[in-house]
C-alpha cells in the first residue's frame, strides 16, 4: 500500500483540493516539478499523465473528475462532449502505451453507445409513454460510485485507533489466575438424582429408604460432633432451641447410627448420663482411626 | 477485602484489560452474591465519564463495550511512540471497506459493479487480516459467491457502536429531476454541450462536496 | 496545536504504549524545538504520580523506565476477566453428589451399588475441594470405608436451608411437576416468607442465580 500507491493518492489529493478555475496551481507533482496543466485542454506532460490516471479509481473516477471538473451537472451531462474527451484520454494513454485497464475501454463502449443513441430523433408522441433517456444507466452508476467515493472519504474522516486515538492500557500488578469453577443447578443435582434412581429402580435392589432427609443430615452432624472420639455426652447432642421436632429427628439419628454399627452408646452404671463415641476400630484394621474432618460445621 | 468503590474498579478492569468491555463483562469480575446491577453499573461508568473530563483519556461506547482511550488531542506526540507511522489507506481500500460496511453483506461482484473496476484481491486480504471484513456467508447463485461483511472489529478501530453510527450515505439525487430536464429537452438540445462557464448551482454546490473532503 | 500540559502528554503517552517508558523516550515525543529537559519531564512525572493517589493506578519506576500500571489492590476482581470460562460438571458428579446428598453418611461403595458403576476418585476429589462434600466418619467394617457427606457450604450454594428443602423421592417422580414448580421459583420474589411446606420455589430461585450467570 506504500510506493506508487502512496504517490497516487498524492497527486490525486493535489487535483481535489485545486478550485476548477484557479489553473495556476500545480494539480500534481511529477518528479519534483509541479504540473500546473489542466487535463482539460489534454496537454499534459506524459509523465504526469501516467501518475494522473493512476489516480484514478478506474473509468467511473475518471468520467466523474471531468464532469466535476467542468461543474457539469451530472443529471444532464453533455454526452458528445464528454465522449469526446473521454475518447481523447484513452487514445492519448495508448499512444503512451500505458497498460490500459479494460474497464476503461468499456466505459468507452458505453459512451459511444449513449452518444449514437442521443443522436436519434426522439419519438413524437411526447407526453406518452417517455422514453428512457440514453444516459440514466449512465448517470445511475456515476452517482452511485460518487456516494461510496464520498463515504469513504468520511470513512477516512473517522477518528481511529492508532491514527488518532489510542487504547488506554496500564499493566495490572499482582494478577493472580483465577479459576472458575462450574456453576450447577439444583434442577441439575435433581435430575441427575432422578436418573439414578430410576437406574438403581431397574437394578430392582433399591433401598433409597424414605427417611426424612433431615434424619440423614444429622446422622452426619453427629458423626461430626463424634469425630474427636472420644465420649460426648448423650444430652450435648440435642439442642433445645430446635424444640420438639429438633430433638426427635437428632434421637432417630442416633438409634440409626447405632443400628448402622457407627456409634455405641456407653452408660457406666444405670441412671448414670448417657455418652456417645464413635465405635472404635477393629484392631486388625489400618492403624489410622481418625477421621479425615477438614471442615467443621 | 476492602470494598473498593465500583468506579475505580470499573476503571482497573477496563485500564487492565485494554480493550473493550461489555456490561456483561465487568459485571462477571464479581462474585454472584456481589455482583452490582446493570444499573448500578451504568451509574459508575457515568461517573468515570464525568471524571475523565480534564483528564488525557475518555471513556466511549464502542461496538464491544467500554473503552478507555486517549483522547484524539493527543495523537500527535502519542504516535510518534511508535516507530511505525500508522499506514495510510488508498482510496481504493476505503472505497472497498465502505462499500462492505454500507452495502453488506455484498459479493465482490457487485463491489465491481459500483465501482467500476475489479476488486484488487490484495485489498480483501489486507482488510480481512485486519480483522475488519470476513466472509459472511455465500450468494445462491452459480459460482456460490462469498458475502462479505464487516466485524465488530472494524466497529471498535473507528469507534463506532453500531453500523447505524455510520455517517449516512448522501442521498441520490432523484431520476424525475432528469426527466423534468428531458421535457425541455426540446427547446434546448439535449446533444448540444453545455457552456461550460456556465454550471448550474445545484451542480455547482455538488462539485464543492467532494473537493473538500 | 494547542500546548498541552507536559504532565498530560505524560500520562496519555504511558497509558497508549501500556508499557514502561524512560525519560529518553518521552523526550522523544517532542520535536527538538519544543522538546523538554530532563528536569522538566521528570518534574511532570512527580506531578503525574502525586496525581494517581486516590485513583486506581499508580506511576512506577522500573528498570525499562516509567509504568502507569493499575494498583495491586484491585488484582482480585480484575484478574477474574482474564479467566476462562468454566466448564461443566460430568453427569456422573452430579450423580454422585446428589446420592451423597440424598443417602448420607454413604460410602464409595454404596454410590457404586446404586450406580452401578466404580466411583471416580477424580470425581470425589472434586467435590471435596468445591467444599461440597467431605468425609464424616467410617464403616467399621472391613476396610473401613469413607462416609461421605454434604456440607453447610452445599446448602449455601444451592440455596437450601438444610436437606429437608430437597424435594422428596415422592416428588421427584413426577419430574415435570417438579419442573414447573422450578420455574415458577424464579418469578417468585425470594424476600417473599415462603410457608415450611413447601420449599421448593425457594430453592429454585436461588439455584437459578448462578445458572444466568
Amino acid at each position: 500500500m506504500n510506493g506508487p500507491d502512496e504517490l497516487a493518492v498524492t497527486a490525486h489529493d493535489a487535483l481535489a483540493s485545486i478550485p476548477p478555475q484557479q489553473a495556476e496551481m500545480p494539480f500534481a507533482i511529477v518528479e519534483g516539478e509541479p504540473v500546473t496543466e489542466i487535463p482539460r485542454d489534454l496537454y499534459i506532460p506524459p509523465q504526469a499523465l501516467e501518475v494522473f490516471l493512476e489516480a484514478f479509481e478506474g473509468p467511473l473516477d475518471l468520467l466523474l473528475y471531468m464532469i466535476r471538473r467542468q461543474n457539469l451537472d451530472i443529471l444532464d451531462i453533455p454526452i458528445a462532449d464528454i465522449t469526446r474527451q473521454y475518447m481523447e484520454y484513452i487514445q492519448l494513454m495508448q499512444e503512451l502505451d500505458l497498460e490500459l485497464a479494460g474497464e476503461y475501454l468499456l466505459m468507452a463502449a458505453m459512451l459511444a453507445e449513449i452518444k449514437s443513441r442521443m443522436l436519434l430523433p426522439r419519438s413524437q408522441e411526447a407526453g406518452l409513454a417517455e422514453e428512457a433517456d440514453p444516459r440514466a444507466e449512465l448517470v445511475r452508476r456515476l452517482q452511485e460510485y460518487e456516494r461510496f467515493k464520498l463515504a469513504a472519504e468520511n470513512l477516512d474522516q473517522i477518528p481511529r485507533l492508532e491514527r488518532d486515538l489510542h487504547q488506554a492500557h496500564a499493566e495490572l500488578a499482582g494478577r493472580r489466575v483465577v479459576r472458575l469453577l462450574p456453576e450447577v443447578t439444583l434442577q441439575e443435582m435433581l435430575l441427575a438424582f432422578k436418573d439414578v434412581v430410576q437406574r438403581a429402580t431397574m437394578f430392582a435392589h433399591l433401598h433409597v429408604a424414605r427417611e426424612a432427609l433431615s434424619v440423614r443430615q444429622r446422622m452426619s452432624e453427629v458423626l461430626v460432633a463424634l469425630a474427636g472420639g472420644g465420649l460426648v455426652e448423650f444430652v450435648r447432642l440435642f439442642r433445645a432451641e430446635e424444640g420438639r421436632m429438633g430433638v426427635t429427628v437428632t434421637f432417630v439419628a442416633l438409634l440409626e447410627l447405632l443400628r448402622e454399627g457407627l456409634i455405641e452408646a456407653v452408660q457406666a452404671e444405670p441412671y448414670a448420663p448417657v455418652h456417645l463415641r464413635r465405635v472404635t476400630p477393629p484392631p486388625d484394621a489400618p492403624g489410622v482411626d481418625e477421621l479425615t474432618v477438614t471442615t467443621v460445621i | 477485602m476492602e470494598q473498593k468503590p465500583l468506579r475505580d474498579i470499573v476503571e482497573a478492569a477496563l485500564l487492565a484489560f485494554g480493550q473493550p468491555l461489555s456490561v456483561g463483562q465487568l459485571r462477571e469480575m464479581f462474585d454472584a452474591g456481589e455482583r452490582p446491577d446493570e444499573a448500578e453499573l451504568r451509574a459508575a461508568l457515568a461517573a468515570l465519564a464525568e471524571d475523565c473530563a480534564g483528564r488525557p483519556i475518555e471513556l466511549v461506547e464502542v461496538a464491544s463495550g467500554w473503552r478507555l482511550q486517549v483522547r484524539s488531542e493527543f495523537a500527535l506526540p502519542v504516535s510518534r511512540l511508535w516507530q511505525e507511522r500508522p499506514g495510510r489507506y488508498s482510496r481504493a481500500l476505503l472505497e472497498t471497506l465502505a462499500l462492505i460496511a454500507y452495502r453488506q453483506p455484498i459479493t465482490r461482484g457487485e463491489i465491481e459493479d459500483v465501482r467500476g473496476v475489479a476488486v484488487n484481491p490484495h485489498i480483501v486480504r489486507t482488510l480481512s487480516e485486519r480483522g475488519w471484513i470476513r466472509v459472511v456467508g455465500h450468494r445462491e447463485v452459480p459460482g456460490r459467491p462469498e458475502l462479505l461483511g464487516t466485524t465488530r472489529e472494524f466497529l471498535d478501530y473507528f469507534g463506532l457502536r453500531g453500523l447505524d453510527d455510520l455517517p449516512t450515505l448522501a442521498a441520490l439525487r432523484d431520476m424525475d429531476h432528469l426527466g423534468v430536464q428531458l421535457e425541455f429537452g426540446e427547446v434546448m438540445p439535449v446533444v448540444e454541450p453545455v457552456p461550460e462557464s456556465a454550471p448550474e448551482p445545484v451542480a455547482a454546490a455538488e462539485a464543492a462536496g467532494p473537493a473538500a473532503g
